[in-house]
């Protein structure tokens, strides 16, 4: 094989590893901050639909897309509002509500756009954000595609998980937050107020989920359609877990399932390869769960008092 | 609590406001009122949501125009994806005494056959199949045979292009048949142009769709055709990106990548169906085999070339493919030949 | 927060709470009526068995629970508490019994929890870190601010709860038990300290039900009983057999007839026994000891030496190595919990919540925990719930355990009732060899004597018993013989004579057996 | 048992079977006000609905036929709650048992009804049960998640679904993605002709009663929902918490597989890429929405039943998107979580 081959194969695969972690990385960064206070909302890909339709309806309305974003945002902290009204208020199985909302998200999307938007003569697309071009990093050969053509929202990452860290580790309300998913009462006698850190968390979860559906229409595909988010709730979830609850494992193991589904669809358009794609599609979902196990070994514990109402 | 409960309800309420706000509605109310008791009524079982931009629409378009053109009462139910749901929303068409039914796919085959006898006055037509069995002469495949403008579209594709990417959802006949269609139509030019094939495995993820296409664009192909309901979207949208060329699938989707999208298939299945329904409303229609549709059939299915694109087809290709025309219809070329 | 004080008087009051009442869902009156005055500067202690509400009135206060009626006074001002954030912006500090600390942060991270407004940055904590090690270094605690608490000994977290207290500047400071986990030298320690405070100007309010303790530290006393204030009398004026009598309402006996006894054979031997805790750190090294027929051995110890993982390994619970053990004359290969059940022994757990009980469950479905799968409560997999019922209700009887229906959820009873079905339920098996551990722990004087009195009773009936019981006062008046516990590895043996106090709590501090006699 | 006593189980019975039935006037009111905002006709929606769920014999036993699989997979998905294993997979246990089964009801399809048919049904909870230990073996062996390993478990089954109706089980090399019919011999019976109400949700009631039982009736259930409740009190009763967290996960996978081979060997004949339009997921919802009590799932399993089956017939005469019924079930869902709370408080006022 030559070498340029498979470095323009490795080039085009890295490139859109990134593009691909991006929206699951957005909800799983959320979930992080959701359950380190102590809240699972499996219900992230309710949320993630809700995030995109919003903001798709939106930015296709107003032309605007970063409106189109900011109203996202808005219907993930709306959502959030009420999960955590359920959950935490109301001391609702965290689980029961997450389903619900999974149901609802696609229920609610999926009736909106058909009402709004059914079959309609005019295009219904986007004009997406575009790929930045930086001078004279762009081209550079490899890392210029790799790392210096992406659109903003994807770079948005780089700046979602060291701040996501920063505030986790490094502010007040961090420390409160790691406190109330761990040891509410601890929390509590010092004057930190559980319910309202937890709505919080929870609020900012289910709004960096929401930027995930966001990302989808307005920085992947240019419109919305039923069903657009296609398992990624589900698996940012699966990418908490597996990044340790820490935003820079979930940054490193978004790309990690990035990687994998960016090289079974480049697998496939190989000649030659007589592997039946339903494995190739496998894949990445068979590498998260092998590497899952066989990194187990030095077991992290969720937060303690992850699922549990307070009082 | 009750205070709680109040909360509750009245924050759902609020939600659901806010959210519904968002935009006016777009669907016309449903009808009232009951027509003439003799009128005639047509049904579509759509597998998937009938604003797809792809296969479901054409249907739903083909009913529209059985209400335009014949009066029809139509009506329309995107079915659960379970063999279970498929005879009862049979049966409730025909219990509502639809005369035409359209099941929009094979898969609503068995459901069908299983249905049909209990229902001797209503023709239940299938969607890409080729049915046909006289022991229930009221069940007709209709196949549009994608698999012939799909040759034309690979033959462009070899002649114009360094290599293509086919992007389905997933692997049921309307897809598979398209592209092989498309190879060989692409080998009929270079039997080593480099042509693959890729599948989703859902109909929903776009933005999985236009990396599939991006993959085969760095692979060096300049060529994509996508077949897979809304995920398609994306792939017109890697080429409009990525400025190369593609095909548009079951209508006209010049406008999602103006300058690429070289020439569309239109699947015009009302043309298609009108004719078969009004012989079914006029109880004329009398079913001796299944219904083929192919580039023969050229108020069904026809290629528009874009004349607005980058680089339109020239005409001597253009010719040439005129040409294939002939070949195909009279059997001389197979478009589904088995791929090598 | 206006309104001063309406009586008067001595301006050295610094918090008086009247007539405070709090009951809790399932009706449970914790206070009722409770009245408390402390002095400026006073050590003064609360006093009462456990359930009389000594902590929920402190928690009050602190602002952790709103009261039904009744009123605070704080620093000559009505004081409206209503989260702890108030408490300790009016610098009152409190030291739970169960420690607020969170595990997984370190000492200073825990230290300034709660402290600053949320966007504050705590980019550097070295200023904060340096502060803690001063106060640290002055008050002589010793604690290491950069550590987690994870990492430390309960001794030491306890003094973080301290430190954290007077880091967020406590002019009162509560102290609820807090010599309950600790050695006699260590309490020693901890109640001087507490002393140089108030010295130097501090109120402490010091929760206990020991009466030295009592004795020894405070200036004033409280006593509570079933959520009712008895009394409040200065501590020169009284002495243990008054304070006994009000703190418990009678005259105390705390006779257990306990008879000598001839030990007779050997029912359970251990050599070499290792045990590995959680994060894989060894908990006991090298245990070895035998019990025999009619003899209760007892393991006294500070909480955290391995006493949790002895118990646990001992009942199968936990993972172990071992040379061998013995139980009824069969030779034991591997610590199997049914095996061990089989061979006789029973296991009243340390945590009658956590482990002994299934709280959702009730009382009938918490009795058979160990029988369920046997006959007669089982025919073919099918649980036969009036034989379970009949049984329940005899043992019920017989242990005069205080439940209006085997069928009520076992959470909604007593801890002393709760405590006393897991005894009954393992006394019923009638073992050859009973594991013990805490058996006392958290219930009120009633159902301790009563508790004990079984196991005087099963010892006296020829059961081989081994006790393990972090409360010095039950290893004497329980044992026959004390061996004592420190870093997972035996001390020294001791026999139960009171004149051996001060020995046994230097073994516990970690001295040798010559240095300690 | 004296009167009282009757009278208090009555009051709690009825106060767990009602909340759902209670919470949905809730969530179709709800649905109205969306429905007026988007310019449709709730009252004619809703008579649709109604219409469709139930106008007739045979539109019954249509939400009977519906609610047979999610009877089955929320049954078993009771038990997986009630051991306290968040079981996300019984999708992928679906789908392992139609797979089996089909593969039975094909190969094996020379055999007589009374052999085959037992065998087909053995095959897909087999299957499906297989399925589910997995991923218990990995939650038991190497700590993994089961909501992870279960969310994954999912996707590879219905890949290799996807594979096998595409490529080795195929009926027709290159043509239909679907496999053969299964034999004859293996179909269930539809004792209600012309209605194809079918001895699957027979056995579906059975097994709810059957999984009742057990739950609540045997010492099996009461290690399992000891474990569930407190797996260290679990241990210390004696109970191996391992074996119990397989045994669970091996019911409810077992259950959702006796699923997946009725939905073939009853109503679809046949394996598709597609078999399942999302019963796995629905039948958390289900279980869920009565407590995790197997009997209750009856009634919640039929309730989404008809509301399935009733949204077809709303967009056929109504016009309303069918899409719709999925919020509804949602909000039924969270309505039932709201009552939950009410009546726990009221119960607490009377105590």
């Amino acid at each position: 094989m030559d070498l340029l081959p498979s470095i323009l194969f490795l080039q085009s695969i890295l490139a859109a590893t990134w593009r691909m972690a991006t929206p699951i990385l957005y909800a799983a960064v959320g979930e992080v901050f959701s359950e380190k206070a102590g809240v699972i909302n499996i219900g992230l890909e309710g949320v993630m639909l809700i995030g995109a339709f919003s903001a798709y309806s939106v930015a296709f309305e107003s032309g605007s897309l970063w409106l189109g974003l900011l109203v996202g945002i808005l219907a993930g902290i709306l959502s959030g509002l009420i999960f955590a009204f359920f959950t935490i208020t109301i001391k609702a199985n965290q689980i029961v509500v997450g389903a619900a909302f999974n149901m609802i998200g696609l229920g609610i999307t999926g009736f909106l756009y058909r009402s709004m938007y059914a079959v309609s003569p005019v295009p219904l697309g986007l004009k997406t954000f575009p790929s930045l071009e930086f001078p004279f990093l762009s081209s550079i050969p490899f890392f210029g595609e790799v790392l210096f053509k992406h659109n903003i929202m994807v770079y948005g990452t780089l700046l979602l998980v060291p701040v996501a860290t920063f505030v986790l580790y490094k502010t007040a309300f961090g420390l409160s937050i790691r406190a109330v998913g761990e040891h509410p009462k601890a929390a509590d006698t010092v004057g930190v107020n559980v319910l309202r850190m937890r709505y919080v968390s929870v609020m900012i979860g289910t709004a960096l989920a929401a930027v995930g559906g966001a990302f989808l229409v307005l920085a992947y595909a240019d419109q919305f359609v039923e069903g657009i988010v296609s398992g990624r709730g589900f698996i940012a979830l699966a990418v908490v877990v597996f990044g340790r609850w820490k935003p820079w494992g979930a940054f490193w193991s978004s790309l990690l399932f990035g990687i994998f589904y960016a090289l079974q669809l480049r697998i496939q358009t190989m000649p030659d390869v007589n592997i039946p794609y339903q494995f190739l599609q496998a894949l990445p979902y068979l590498a998260t769960l092998l590497v899952l196990v066989g990194f187990n070994k030095r077991r992290v514990q969720a937060p303690k008092t992850l699922g549990v109402p307070y009082k | 609590m009750k205070k709680h409960l109040f909360v509750i309800s009245a924050l759902i309420i609020v939600l659901s406001l806010v959210t519904a706000c968002a935009g006016q509605p777009a669907a016309e109310p449903a009808q009232q009122g009951e027509q003439p008791a003799a009128a005639f009524k047509a049904g579509l079982l759509a597998p998937g949501p009938v604003n797809d931009g792809g296969w479901n629409q054409t249907a739903y378009e083909a009913l529209k125009r059985m209400e335009t053109e014949l009066g029809a009462e139509i009506s329309y139910v995107e079915v659960e994806m379970s063999p279970a749901a498929f005879e009862k929303a049979f049966r409730d068409f025909a219990d509502q005494g639809y005369q035409f039914i359209l099941g929009h796919g094979n898969e609503f085959t068995d459901a069908a056959v299983a249905v049909a006898p209990d229902y001797p006055n209503t023709f239940f037509f299938l969607s890409s199949s080729r049915f046909y069995d006289p022991s229930v002469p009221n069940v007709i495949g209709l196949n549009s045979d994608s698999s012939q403008p799909c040759y034309i579209f690979g033959y462009i594709a070899a002649k114009m292009g360094t290599g293509a990417g086919l992007i389905g959802g997933m692997e049921i006949p309307p897809i598979s048949e398209s592209f092989t269609g498309f190879i060989n139509g692409a080998h009929a030019v270079n039997p080593n142009f480099p042509v693959q094939v890729t599948y989703l495995g859902n109909w929903t993820d776009t933005a999985a769709a236009k990396e599939a296409s991006i993959s085969y664009i760095d692979g060096g192909a300049n060529f994509l055709l996508g077949n897979a309901d809304f995920a398609g979207n994306g792939v017109y949208q890697a080429m409009l990106e990525k400025n190369v060329y593609g095909f548009g699938m079951f209508g006209d989707n010049t406008e999602k990548a103006p300058q690429q999208v070289l020439a569309n298939y239109i699947l015009d299945y009302g043309a298609g169906l009108v004719g078969l329904a009004a012989e079914v409303k006029a109880g004329t229609f009398k079913p001796t085999g299944n219904i083929e549709f192919g580039l023969a059939d050229e108020d069904v299915i026809y290629i528009v070339y874009n004349e607005n694109a980058a680089t339109p087809v020239p005409q001597e290709l253009r010719d040439e493919v005129a040409a294939l025309y002939a070949k195909i219809n009279s059997g001389e070329i197979d478009t589904l030949a088995p791929v090598k | 927060m206006e309104d001063s004080m309406p009586k008067n008087n001595d301006s050295q009051t610094i918090l008086r709470m009247e007539e405070i009442h709090k009951s809790f869902p399932g009706g449970v009156l914790a206070n009722r009526g409770v009245n408390l005055e402390v002095s400026q500067g006073e050590i003064h202690c609360l006093l009462g068995e456990n359930g009389a509400g000594k902590t929920v009135l402190m928690s009050v206060l602190y602002g952790l629970y709103k009261p039904e009626a009744g009123s605070i006074y704080y620093k000559n001002e009505k004081f409206d508490v209503h989260n702890p954030k108030d408490a300790i912006q009016n610098r009152i500090g409190m030291v739970h019994q169960h420690f607020m600390l969170v595990e997984t942060l370190s000492v200073a991270e825990n230290i300034i929890l709660g402290q600053y407004k949320p966007w504050k940055v705590l980019n550097n904590l070295e200023p904060v870190i340096k502060m803690i090690r001063q106060m640290s270094k002055d008050y002589g605690l010793n604690v290491d601010p950069t550590s987690l608490v994870q990492d430390l000994s309960v001794g030491e977290q306890q003094r973080v709860e301290i430190l954290k207290a007077l880091y967020h500047g406590a002019d009162l400071l509560i102290l609820d038990e807090p010599t309950a986990v600790l050695t006699p030298q260590e309490s020693e320690h901890l109640l001087d300290f507490l002393r140089q405070l108030a010295d130097k100007g501090l109120t402490i309010v010091f929760i206990t039900h020991k009466l030295e303790e009592v004795m020894q530290i405070s200036d004033r006393v409280t006593i509570l009983r079933d959520g009712k204030t008895i009394a409040t009398v200065k501590t020169k004026e009284t002495n243990p057999r008054e304070l006994a009598k009000m703190m418990v309402g009678r005259e105390v006996l705390m006779d257990l007839n306990k008879k000598e006894k001839q030990p007779g054979k050997m029912i359970f031997s251990v050599k070499n026994l290792s045990v590995k805790d959680e994060r894989g750190l060894p908990a006991v090294r090298n245990f070895s000891f035998d019990v025999y027929e009619r003899e209760v051995v007892g393991i006294a110890g500070v909480s955290g030496n391995g006493q949790s993982e002895l118990a646990l390994a001992l009942a199968g619970l936990m993972d172990s190595e071992f040379d061998s053990i013995i139980l009824n004359d069969i030779l034991i290969t591997k610590c199997d919990l049914t095996r061990l059940n089989q061979l006789g022994m029973a296991h009243i757990p340390e945590d009658r919540q956590k482990m002994g009980l299934i709280l959702p469950f009730s009382v009938s479905e918490n009795f058979i925990a160990e029988t369920f799968n046997d006959r007669p409560f089982s025919k073919f997999g099918f649980l036969q719930f009036k034989t379970i019922k009949n049984y329940s209700q005899s043992l019920v009887k017989k242990f005069s355990i205080r439940v209006g229906d085997v069928d009520e959820e076992i959470a909604h009873l007593s801890g002393g009732n709760q405590q006393k079905v897991v005894v009954a339920r393992e006394l019923d098996r009638r073992p050859k060899f009973l594991l013990v551990n805490q058996p006392t722990r958290g219930i009120d004087i009633g159902a301790t004597e009563f508790v004990r009195q079984q196991i005087i009773a099963e010892r006296d009936g020829g059961a081989a018993i081994l006790l393990i019981s972090t409360d010095l006062e039950e290893i004497f008046a329980l044992s026959d013989r004390i061996l004592v516990m420190f870093e997972g590895q035996i001390m020294g043996e001791v026999s139960p004579n009171p004149d051996m106090i001060e020995q046994v709590g230097l073994l516990m501090a970690g001295k040798t057996i010559e240095s300690a006699l | 048992m004296d009167f009282v006593s009757i009278k208090k189980r009555l009051l709690k019975f009825s106060r767990s079977a009602w909340t759902p039935f209670a919470a949905i006037p809730i969530a179709l009111g709800i649905g109205a006000i969306l429905l007026l905002i988007a310019g449709y006709d709730p009252i004619q929606a809703y008579a649709a609905m109604w219409q469709g769920a139930f106008k007739d014999r045979t539109a019954i036993t249509e939400v009977l036929i519906k609610a047979t699989p999610l009877i089955f997979i929320g049954a078993g998905l009771a038990v997986a709650f009630r051991c306290s294993i968040w079981n996300i997979g019984a999708e992928g246990q679906f789908y392992a048992g139609a797979v089996a089964a089909t593969a039975v009801g094909i190969y094996l399809g020379d055999l007589p009804r009374f052999l085959l048919v037992p065998l087909v049904l053995f095959a897909g909870a087999s299957s499906g049960a297989l399925w589910g230990m997995l991923a218990a073996f990995l939650k038991n062996r190497f700590g993994a998640n089961e909501v992870v390993t279960t969310i994954m478990l999912n996707y590879i089954a219905i890949f290799i679904t996807g594979w096998l109706v595409t490529g080795p089980m195929i009926e027709t090399e290159g043509l239909f993605a679907q496999t053969a019919k299964i034999s004859q011999n293996a179909w269930l019976w539809r004792f209600l002709p012309p209605t194809r109400l079918h001895t699957g949700f027979i056995l579906a009631l059975v097994l709810a009663i059957v999984l009742y039982i057990i739950i609540f009736k045997t010492s099996l259930g009461y290690t399992i929902r000891a474990v569930g409740i407190n797996p260290d009190a679990a241990r210390y009763a004696g109970i191996n918490v391992k074996r119990k967290v397989l045994l669970a996960m091996a019911i409810s996978g077992g259950a959702a597989g006796l699923g997946g081979a009725v939905e073939v060997a009853a109503i679809s004949y046949r394996l598709y890429q597609l078999i399942s339009p999302g019963y796995g997921f629905d039948g958390i919802a289900v279980s869920l929405l009565v407590n995790n009590n197997p009997l209750g799932v009856i009634f919640s399993g039929i309730l989404f039943g008809a509301l399935r089956s009733g949204a077809e017939v709303m967009q056929m005469n109504a016009k309303v998107p069918s899409v719709l019924v999925f919020l509804i079930q949602g909000l039924v869902v969270l309505s039932v979580v709201a009552f939950g709370v009410y009546s726990y408080v009221s119960k607490e006022k009377e105590e």
